[in-house]
C-alpha cells in the first residue's frame, strides 16, 4: 500500500474539524494538541468568526474571571463544542476517567474526572477523542462513570456526545437511542477489524463509509496557519506537524 | 513581609490546606520547606486539580487526605505517588469534579451553607458523595439539582507575581486564587518579589490585585514556583519535571528526587 | 465599533436592561439616546442600585418596572421622578437588597435557577418577594435560608473607560460589570475610547478586561458617562447633578431639562 | 450657656469612635460622613492596625471584586462594625429604608433597604446613626421592616444592633430583651425631651449620665489626621470640621 500524502494525526484533526464547522466558540482541553489542531483548522477556514478558546493556554485564552469561568461561560450556553477523553468508555457513552476495580478499591487509577462530570452535560456538542481504539478502552460497561452518556428526562442536560473518534474509526452518536453507529472507518481500516477492538455493541449502516482523506487545502491549513497557531500551546505536538509538512 | 520558615509555621499538622493547579502560581518553595519541617496528616484540597506539588506532599509522608478532580502530571503523565498511594488506600481521596469545587469554595465566599450545580446527576462522582444532596428544584419541580455544601479551608497557600509591603497581591488573571482566599481562613502567599508602594494606588494594578485583607502572610521566594512555572515570569522547567515524573516512578526514585531537592541540609529557601 | 444609535437599536420596548450603579459607569449618553429615540415599557434592574439614569429614564415615560436595592440621587437627595413614580404606582416597583441582586446575577452567571443567601428572613423586602422562597437548609435542619431565583437580563448597558477593536472592554476594579455580562443575554457597552492592539496581549491590562466573548457590541462616546463621573477620568459634574435635582422635583422642570438634555435636536451624541 | 469647644458633629464622632475601639474592621457607607470621621478618629488612636473601608472611595476602598464584595466579605466575617440609618427606627431596632404607608400603597418614598437587609443580620456590631431625634424617625413600630432588630434562635444571625445615636442621645440596644436602653443623653439635652421626641418605648436607668464631651486629644485628631482622611470621601463635610478646627 502506498504512503498517503497525510499522518494519521492529520487524518484526524481533519475528521474533528468538520465537526467543529460553522461553530462560535469551540473549548479544548490543555493536553489535547489533536483537538486543538482541529479547533484552530475550523477556525482558519470559518465563513464568520469561531472564537477558539484553549485552556491552560496564555495566548488562546480570553478568561479573566478564574478557573470558574470556563464551567460558568458553558453553563451560560456560550461554548458549543468541547472534547472529552476517558480511560474507559462505554456503549451508552459513559466515561471513566477515574479508574479500573470497585470503586474505591482500584486497581488502575486514571488522573480524575476534571470537568467532565459537568461540561458533558452542559455543552451541546460534546466529541469523545480517544486515539487507542481497543477492547481495553471500548468497554460493555465503564467501570466508574465520571460524567454519563444519556440522561432521563427530567435532568437537565443541554449537551451531551455528539461522536466518538479514535485512530480506527467515527463513531456518530445517537442521543434517542443512547447508543453509538458507526459512521465511518478510517482510510486502511477494516469494519471487522474495528468491531474486534470495541468492546461495546454498536449500530452500523449495512455499507460502512471510509472516513474522507484531508483535502489538500486542510492539508495545507494544518501545515500552515495551523501549526502556526498550535506551537504556543502544544509545542511538541505542532513540530511534528511542521515536520511532516516539509517531507511531503 | 516574613521569612519562609514562619509562613509555613502557620500551617499546622492536619491542616486543610487549599492549593491551586500547576498552572496557576504553586508555592513549590514552600512546599519543600513543609516537607523539610516534616509536616503531617494534610488534607489537601486542589483548586480544583493538582500535580507536582500534592505528588510530592504525598511521597514524601505529609498527606491524609485529598480532595480534587484530577491529580496528574500533564502531558508527563500521571502523578506516580498520588497514583500509588491511592492504589494501596494510604490516603482518603474524595473524587470530585472542578465546578463543583470552584462552588464549594464560592459558597464558603459567600457564606451559605451551600451551592446549587448542575450536572453530576447520574455519575458515580455524585453516587460516591454522600456529603451532597439532590433536591427537587423548589421553583420549579420534577427538575433535579444537585446541592453542594461549603468547603472552608483552613489554609490557602500560593504563589504569585508580586506584592506589597502593605500585604496586597498582584494574581492578574488567575482570579481562583480570589475565591480560594475568599474561602479559606487564613491565606499565605509566596511571592518573586516585593515593591514599593501600594498596588491599590494604581487603577491598572489594582485590578489585578488581591487585598491584604484577605492576606495573613507574604514571604518573599524568588522563583518560589520551580519547577513549575509562573505565568509572564518563567516557564516551566520541563527537564526537571521530567526527571521527576521517571524518578517518582519507584518509591526509591522518589526518595532520591527527595534527598536532592527538599532535603533538610537545603535550608537556603 | 458601532455608532451610538446602532448600539442602543439592540434595545427593544420592554427589555429587561441591567445598569450599574452612579459610581460604576453609567451609559448616560447611551441613555440620553434611548430617550430621544423614545423607548417604552423598559424593565430596569438596578446592580444594585441607581440614581441619575433610572430616575431619568422614568420621567422620560421609557419605564414600566424597576428591580432595585434603592434609587437615590446620592446626597443629592432622593430621585424625583422614581419617587413620584413610585407614590403614583405609575411603574412596577420590586424592592430587594443590594446582595440578592448580585446573588440573583451569580446564579444566572452560573447557570443554575437559584442561588441560597443568608440574612432577609423577618423582613418586609422578603415578605413582597413570592419569587423568593424560604427552604430549611438540607445539610443542617431547623436552619431557614432564602433562595432566590436567577435573574437573567436581556440586556446589560455600561460605560468604561476603554475597549480594543476586538470587543474586549476594560472595565478595571469594577467587577459587578463582569457578572452582570456574564448573566445577561447581550452586553453593550459605550467606551471613552478605543485603543490599538489586543489589551487581552497585556497581562497588566488583561487582568481588568471583560472579554469580547460576552460584549455584543461597543460604542465609542466620549465623556458618555457625564453628567455622572467616570473613576479615573473624570468626577461626577455636580453642579450639573444639583441643578438636574433641583429641576426634576417638578414635572415641568423636568421636561426642561429633558428639552435642553435629551432633545432630539441634540443628535450629535 | 457659654458655647463649648466641639461642634455637635465632633461630639457625635467621638461618640460612634468609642465604640470602634479595638476592632479590625470598619465599613462605612459612602453618604455617611459623620460614621467616617468615626472610623477614620478610632484608626488614628487604634493600637493595632485597624482597616476602614468605605464604600464608593477610590482610596479607602481595597475591594477588587465588584459590588459583591462588601456582602460576601462581611458574610465571611470580615467586617467588624458598620452603620445603618432609616427613615423609620422602631424601638425592636427594626429598620425602615422603603417608605411609609401601607406597602406598596406608600404616601412617602424613601430610597430603597440598600443592603441592609443583610449586612444587618451579618456584622457583628451595626451602629444605628441618625442625626433627627423626633418622634416621626424613632416610632413605635415602623411601616416597612427593611431589615429586622431581632430574629428568632432558628435564623442564622452572627450580626445585629449594638447601640442608636442620634443627635440629642445614646441608646444602647440589649438583644436578649429585643429593646433599647437609654445610655447617655448629649450635653445640654432633658432625658424628658429625648423622652417626647421618642416614639418607642425604651428602658432607662434611675440616673442617665450625660454623654461626655470629645477630649482634647480627640479633638486634635478629629481636626487634623481625621478631617485629611476624609477630605477625599467627604470634601464638604471635611471643610466643615477643618473650619471648626480653625475657628476654635
Amino acid at each position: 500500500m502506498s504512503e498517503p500524502g497525510w499522518s494519521k494525526a492529520e487524518l484526524l484533526v481533519a475528521v474533528l474539524a468538520r465537526m467543529l464547522d460553522g461553530l462560535g466558540h469551540v473549548a479544548v482541553g490543555a493536553a489535547s494538541p489533536i483537538p486543538g489542531a482541529a479547533a484552530f483548522l475550523a477556525q482558519a477556514r470559518a465563513a464568520r468568526a469561531m472564537r477558539v478558546t484553549v485552556l491552560g493556554s496564555e495566548s488562546h485564552n480570553d478568561f479573566t474571571d478564574g478557573g470558574r469561568e470556563l464551567f460558568d461561560c458553558a453553563a451560560q450556553g456560550r461554548i458549543d463544542a468541547f472534547f472529552l477523553g476517558g480511560g474507559q468508555i462505554d456503549g451508552q457513552a459513559n466515561l471513566n476517567l477515574v479508574g479500573c476495580g470497585d470503586y474505591p478499591d482500584l486497581t488502575v487509577r486514571f488522573p480524575g474526572s476534571y470537568g467532565s462530570a459537568y461540561l458533558y452535560f452542559l455543552i451541546p456538542r460534546v466529541i469523545l477523542f480517544r486515539e487507542e481504539h481497543s477492547a481495553r478502552v471500548l468497554v460493555p460497561k465503564v467501570d466508574f462513570i465520571s460524567a454519563p452518556g444519556v440522561s432521563p428526562p427530567e435532568v437537565y442536560r443541554p449537551g451531551g456526545p455528539h461522536a466518538l473518534v479514535t485512530s480506527k474509526a467515527v463513531f456518530a452518536f445517537e442521543r434517542e437511542r443512547g447508543g453509538f453507529r458507526l459512521a465511518s472507518v478510517h482510510p486502511g481500516i477494516g469494519v471487522d477489524e474495528v468491531t474486534a477492538q470495541t468492546g461495546f455493541a454498536f449500530e452500523r449502516p449495512a455499507q460502512v463509509p471510509t472516513t474522507p482523506a484531508p483535502e489538500a487545502e486542510t492539508l495545507a491549513l494544518i501545515r500552515g496557519p495551523v501549526g502556526a497557531a498550535l506551537a504556543e500551546v502544544y509545542p511538541r505536538f505542532a513540530a511534528t506537524l511542521r515536520r511532516h509538512g516539509e517531507a511531503s | 513581609m516574613r521569612p519562609l520558615a514562619a509562613l509555613i509555621g502557620e500551617i499546622g499538622d492536619g491542616a486543610l490546606l487549599a492549593v491551586p493547579p500547576d498552572y496557576s502560581g504553586v508555592a513549590m518553595a514552600a512546599t519543600r520547606a513543609l516537607i523539610r519541617r516534616g509536616v503531617r496528616g494534610l488534607r489537601l484540597l486542589a483548586v480544583p486539580q493538582s500535580g507536582l506539588q500534592t505528588d510530592l506532599l504525598i511521597g514524601a509522608g505529609c498527606v491524609a487526605a485529598v480532595e480534587s478532580a484530577a491529580v496528574s502530571l500533564g502531558d508527563l503523565g500521571p502523578a506516580p505517588r498520588f497514583t500509588a498511594a491511592v492504589l494501596a488506600r494510604r490516603i482518603a481521596m474524595t473524587d470530585s469534579t472542578c465546578p463543583a469545587i470552584h462552588a464549594a469554595l464560592q459558597a464558603t465566599e459567600k457564606g451559605v451553607p451551600f451551592f446549587p450545580l448542575r450536572g453530576l446527576i447520574g455519575s458515580d462522582v455524585l453516587r460516591f458523595r454522600p456529603d451532597w444532596r439532590v433536591i427537587d428544584n423548589p421553583f420549579a419541580g420534577g427538575d433535579p439539582i444537585v446541592l453542594l455544601p461549603a468547603i472552608a479551608p483552613e489554609v490557602a497557600l500560593f504563589h504569585a507575581p508580586f506584592a506589597d509591603r502593605a500585604g496586597n497581591v498582584w494574581i492578574g488573571r488567575r482570579r481562583e486564587l480570589v475565591s480560594m482566599a475568599h474561602a479559606a481562613d487564613k491565606t499565605l502567599v509566596t511571592v518573586e518579589e516585593v515593591v514599593d508602594g501600594n498596588l491599590m494606588d494604581d487603577q491598572t494594578l489594582a485590578a489585578g490585585v488581591l487585598p491584604a485583607l484577605y492576606v495573613a502572610g507574604v514571604a518573599q521566594a524568588p522563583k518560589g514556583a520551580w519547577p513549575l512555572g509562573l505565568a509572564g515570569r518563567y516557564p516551566p522547567d520541563r527537564a526537571h519535571l521530567a526527571r521527576y515524573a521517571e524518578l517518582a516512578k519507584s518509591e526509591a526514585g522518589f526518595a532520591r528526587y527527595l534527598a536532592e531537592h527538599a532535603d533538610a541540609a537545603q535550608a537556603a529557601e
